[in-house]
């Protein structure tokens, strides 16, 4: 694991306390979709803490980011409160989609330079490169995040997406978040060369592998991406390895993945080893990652029984907002 | 058939076997998994592809569970994600002769896939005589809370585009004999799915050797006071509105187009010119949406035998959305099938 | 207006300036040229994206041409054929307050980008509030002899898909005006332009802004004895059988849409009403095409008032045949127009 | 240019008769376009000539072949004979797309393993993949062999089909013709890495580039290609470079090409170049050579005659054949 130069104490809490929420929201909605209490399906980021978050705190909010279905760390990082985001899968009113759109779908608030996630695969990538280019076209020191999947990367989005990125030098940063898997589909049933930010190489553009486990790691690579972006110096691709801990979505018991490969990444959880390194380095003790985690349950707790409680949307309002504008 | 107030949706001998052929009830997804087990038994040349339909997981919906274990991982391919390519390879082995099934995880996602099908598989025949002799499997249909991109039903963009075929069985005994006849056929048919009809619906199939002809509607319900025209999972909302209208005296008539693509044109006729009063109603949203076809036709050709206004109901025109009460307002069920159908018998 | 017996398009006032104005005719394409020209100049956030669209090439059919020298290659952005990722790039820029107008080389090309405009940016708005203000620009229709790839009206997959809007203007000044709107709105906007009519026909045009509001049909011929709905190239072909028609003492009305999403259904129900005689046309083919929604629609809302059924005229369900004979046969004419006109008049 | 020790002279012979029939062919169709005898509009393929000759001379007649727009000559050289193609120009009922297609579209023909092209590029790619995956699906020793061009190289589908290509092993060689531009755009306004055969790298698969203005060279690679692919090892991506050097389509003066440029080209024009090879090396002589030029004169004004002569299609028969069976 990295010990870094870039952050100090008092961020490295801050990041630990963000991967918690995650992790504390993300165990929460779990168990309501088990209770029966959920809506429709979601998707758990478990395993992911380290990368959603680790880049969005790398990041300032006047720079764009296009999260996908494992990024909840980075949605509440970016500004959308818990008890917005349980809203959204809720189906409710205040939900980010206003009972629009399901799980994390959806999640898009200009406010906080989000922009919101189609199923559809990768197809946030391109989007996000037409963020940056408006950046260039700006001339503004922004630049737009985006992520996607391993599964996702073999798509041709993925490299239309890198071409016109290097190509165009856009501040753009894409991650991959390699988990091993697409839904029940290993790596090696999706592609010859898993190594995937070799890519970057043919596109004459950055590529770099990071521990995707190591939340510092994570936000060193993003931290440089964007500052070269900035710089004028173009894109990054960013390969995350990590594991996906659970089934694709909620109902998938994921049989189809061996156990000691469970047990291996579950070694290297990034938010307890993240908690770890805390302590070893000194930068906080029990009492106050404890107070940390006590205030998160809080937070979790009071967000859900604030979205439980709060309306369904109005049927009457279900032809409005089609169009801006109008 | 476990929808209130059906009768039986064929009088076709192949479902009036024996005895215990005909009780023998299979879920409407169990039908689909039968007809394409058996075609792969019967044919060769029949293979499955689509994104995580091998091994034992067998795809989002289990439809190939265990087919990969009965037929090798040749005939049973996991796919990148990578739909626009995957289909297009799918009509290059079609070219080759072989009989691709190509599984799309959900409907929603065949629009990945549209470029290749619309311009190269559609076309293929009528330019250079090249057979395209695939199916797409497109899970479709919502109710099920499942939002925007889970819930989708893009037929009508299918039936626009010429080259195509294009089916939504409503009944197990349909999701078994259109997916043999769209195997068998030499053309690329998309078959659409209704996910929430695959485990809620289960009706008699028949075993082994069953078609039903591309292009044939099915006269699910006789009646002589209105007709109500629909497909796929609304046909189920058609019959029990239908029932409901019967106890209060007025006998409509369900007809279950089962293709969309070709349409059977002169069962629509008949049924428009028989009880002068239609209802079109599909899941889909209305707006320029294969009802259109259907109405615009009856006002063609069935102009002189109405009696009132050929009525739609569809979707609105929204993606379609998440939360119940939306999707709920959204969507046309047995309620507001009723009320619509009571309107028009007044009319 | 070079097209015989064609009333002044329009009522509005804009369009009747000094007599200099009055007198200043553009072709089509020059009209769209002024119009992007114009909005560029007036909106930096105004910008250009499509393939071979900068440098003095401007363009496969120059309406670019000289954009470069004037706005530079920040607002003038040559792309890779990769239509898919750059229409996508667009609503990325469009989501930051830009205004793309993408051009595609051809209409029949936009299957390419498909996904992209129908799941991400028709929807956005409706799921999360993010506005997609962008223009497609897509050169379509045929019989100019190019073949199935190089013809298409692929305008009803649009018309279908909830959060769009599209357009096809018939005229300069309704090209200008549109395209306009078109880019002043805040949502993602198709708009069809009509090769055959790129050079081919000329009109006033009014000079400096000029805004033909989107939604709004034209009725571009006055007439009491059947109705004809058309929209783009058809509009002529539409006028030039109404005169023929109009010798043989057949007063025919021209409704030329304009937008097809918004439908101007007050418009369209309007002219039926008052005839009680309606033949919709298009050039892309008739089944499930916009037509069937037009149709549809008046026979739904206008039923008491129809002396005749709904006539539907458009392309065949081929793909667009090539050779002349065949192209021919395909597409509707002003003499085919005429006789099914003549035909819903004696009906 | 390389000497090549697989061909014999009798062959070498025949690689430079399709050549040229290649060139009269397009110098013919050219000038009846500017003659205004043609219907709608075309494509040279010139300077194309040894790629499509080339490749499809080192394939069997069993080989699945899926040319796109500047591949006449493989076309001619896998059966369709020079008359039929002109029909199809001509738009004519005995044309090899019976009037349906216009140019070198829709020249499918399976009696010949031919894939007939769209104009969607590079949409012959996963369909040439689809017909490779038949061969082993069948355990054939076949291959499929398809053309792209470098602008095609940048669509998600380049990604798509290699990437699946390579991890199912399948015996398809892909050839892009990087001829410097697609349409008015240079190479460098498309990407920044203009060494397209490089990609293979990442796919795992092999990668090969070739002076694509060398017709043995080009024999060579697809060879060898070929002969791996029927072995097991899967696919092959070849870059043959060259230069269009006409506009993209008959319409087109292509001013925005710089004279410099094709200057340098015509210095390597293939069929001049490979009839003076032939010359220097003794395969033939200049009597030779010259009764081959006349043999396809006349072999092409016969079919240009027998084209023009023919019928156009019945309109009565629009609508058939839209669908196979009925
Ligand atoms: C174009 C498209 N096809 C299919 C799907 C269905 N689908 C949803 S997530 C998923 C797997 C994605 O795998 P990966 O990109 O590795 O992301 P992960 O879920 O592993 O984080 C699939 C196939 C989709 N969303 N989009
Ligand atoms: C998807 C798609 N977009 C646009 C076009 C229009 N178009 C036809 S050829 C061409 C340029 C192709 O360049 P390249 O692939 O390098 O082939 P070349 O013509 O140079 O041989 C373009 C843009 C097309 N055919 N397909
Ligand atoms: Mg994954
Ligand atoms: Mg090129």
């Amino acid at each position: 694991m990295t010990t870094s130069r870039l952050l100090t104490n008092q961020q490295r809490l801050e990041l630990f306390y963000w991967m918690l929420l995650t992790r504390i929201f993300d165990e929460t909605m779990v168990n309501l979709w088990k209770q029966g209490r959920g809506v429709g399906g979601t998707f758990s980021q478990r395993g992911h803490e380290a990368i959603s978050v680790g880049a969005a705190y790398a990041l300032g909010p006047e720079d764009v980011i296009a999260p996908m279905h494992r990024d909840l760390g980075a949605y509440l990082l970016r500004g959308l409160t818990p008890a917005r985001v349980f809203g959204n899968l809720l189906g409710r009113a205040d939900g980010v989609s206003r009972g629009r759109d399901a799980n994390l779908h959806g999640m898009g608030d200009l406010r906080h330079n989000i922009i919101g996630f189609i199923s559809h695969l990768p197809h946030s990538l391109p989007v996000a490169l037409g963020a940056a280019m408006s950046f260039i076209y700006r001339n503004e020191p922004r630049v737009a995040l985006t992520f996607t999947g391993d599964g996702a990367s073999s798509a041709g989005l993925f490299h239309e997406t890198l071409n016109m990125a290097s190509l165009w030098n856009a501040p753009l940063i894409v991650i991959v978040e390699n988990n091993q898997y697409a839904y029940s589909t290993p790596l090696h049933q999706q592609m010859k060369v898993p190594d995937i930010a070799r890519r970057a190489e043919i596109y004459g553009m950055a590529g770099v592998t990071v521990d995707g486990n190591d939340v510092e790691a994570v936000y060193a690579a993003v931290h440089a991406a964007a500052t070269r972006a900035r710089g004028g110096s173009g894109p990054t691709l960013i390969e995350a390895k990590t594991m996906r801990m659970l089934g694709h979505a909620i109902h998938d018991g994921a049989e189809y993945v061996p156990k000691e490969l469970l047990e291996y990444w579950e070694g290297r959880d990034p938010v307890k080893r993240y908690r770890q390194k805390l302590l070893d380095e000194g930068v906080a003790d029990e009492t106050e990652l404890t107070e940390i985690a006590q205030r998160v349950e809080v937070e979790i707790a009071d967000a859900l029984a604030q979205a439980e409680a709060s309306p369904l949307p109005d049927p009457a309002t279900v032809e409005q907002g089609v169009y801006a504008g109008e | 058939m476990k929808t209130a107030g059906a009768l039986p949706f064929t009088d076709d001998p192949n479902m009036l076997q024996s005895p215990t052929d005909v009780a023998r009830e299979l879920t409407y997804i169990a039908a689909i998994s039968e007809a394409l087990r058996e075609e792969m038994r019967r044919d060769p040349n029949v293979l499955l592809m689509g994104e995580d339909i091998a091994g034992e997981f067998g795809g989002a919906f289990k439809v190939t569970k265990g087919f990969e274990a009965e037929f090798g991982a040749r005939r049973v391919i996991n796919t990148p994600i990578a739909e626009l390519g995957f289909v297009a390879a799918a009509t290059g082995m079609a070219l080759m002769g072989l009989r691709p099934v190509v599984e799309m995880q959900f409907a929603d996602f065949i629009s990945s896939a549209f470029d290749s099908i619309v311009q190269f598989a559609a076309t293929t025949h009528y330019r250079w005589g090249g057979a395209v002799p695939w199916v797409i499997r497109a899970p479709a249909d919502g109710g099920l809370r499942a939002g925007p991109f889970h819930s989708q039903n893009p037929e009508a963009w299918f039936v626009h585009t010429p080259g195509l075929k294009v089916v939504a069985p409503a009944t197990p005994a349909d999701a078994k004999g259109l997916l043999i006849a769209a195997i068998r056929d030499d053309n690329p048919v998309i078959y659409f799915e209704s996910k929430p009809l695959y485990r809620s619906l289960k009706g008699h199939v028949p075993p082994g050797e069953y078609i039903v002809p591309l292009g044939k509607a099915n006269l699910a319900r006789v009646g002589a006071d209105l007709s109500i025209i629909t497909y796929g999972a609304m046909l189920h909302q058609a019959l029990a509105a239908a029932e409901r209208l019967a106890q209060e005296g007025v006998d409509a008539e369900v007809l279950d187009l089962r293709s969309l693509k070709p349409l059977d044109k002169e069962a629509i006729l008949a049924t428009a010119r028989k009880t002068g009063k239609v209802l079109v109603v599909h899941a889909a949203n209305k707006l320029a949406g294969v009802g259109a076809e259907v109405a615009a036709l009856i006002a063609e050709e069935a102009f002189e035998w109405l009696d009132a206004p050929v009525q739609r109901m569809g979707g609105l025109d929204t993606p379609i959305p998440f939360s119940p009460p939306l999707e709920d307002a959204y969507r046309p069920n047995a309620e507001k099938i009723y009320a619509a159908a009571r309107a028009l018998a007044a009319y």
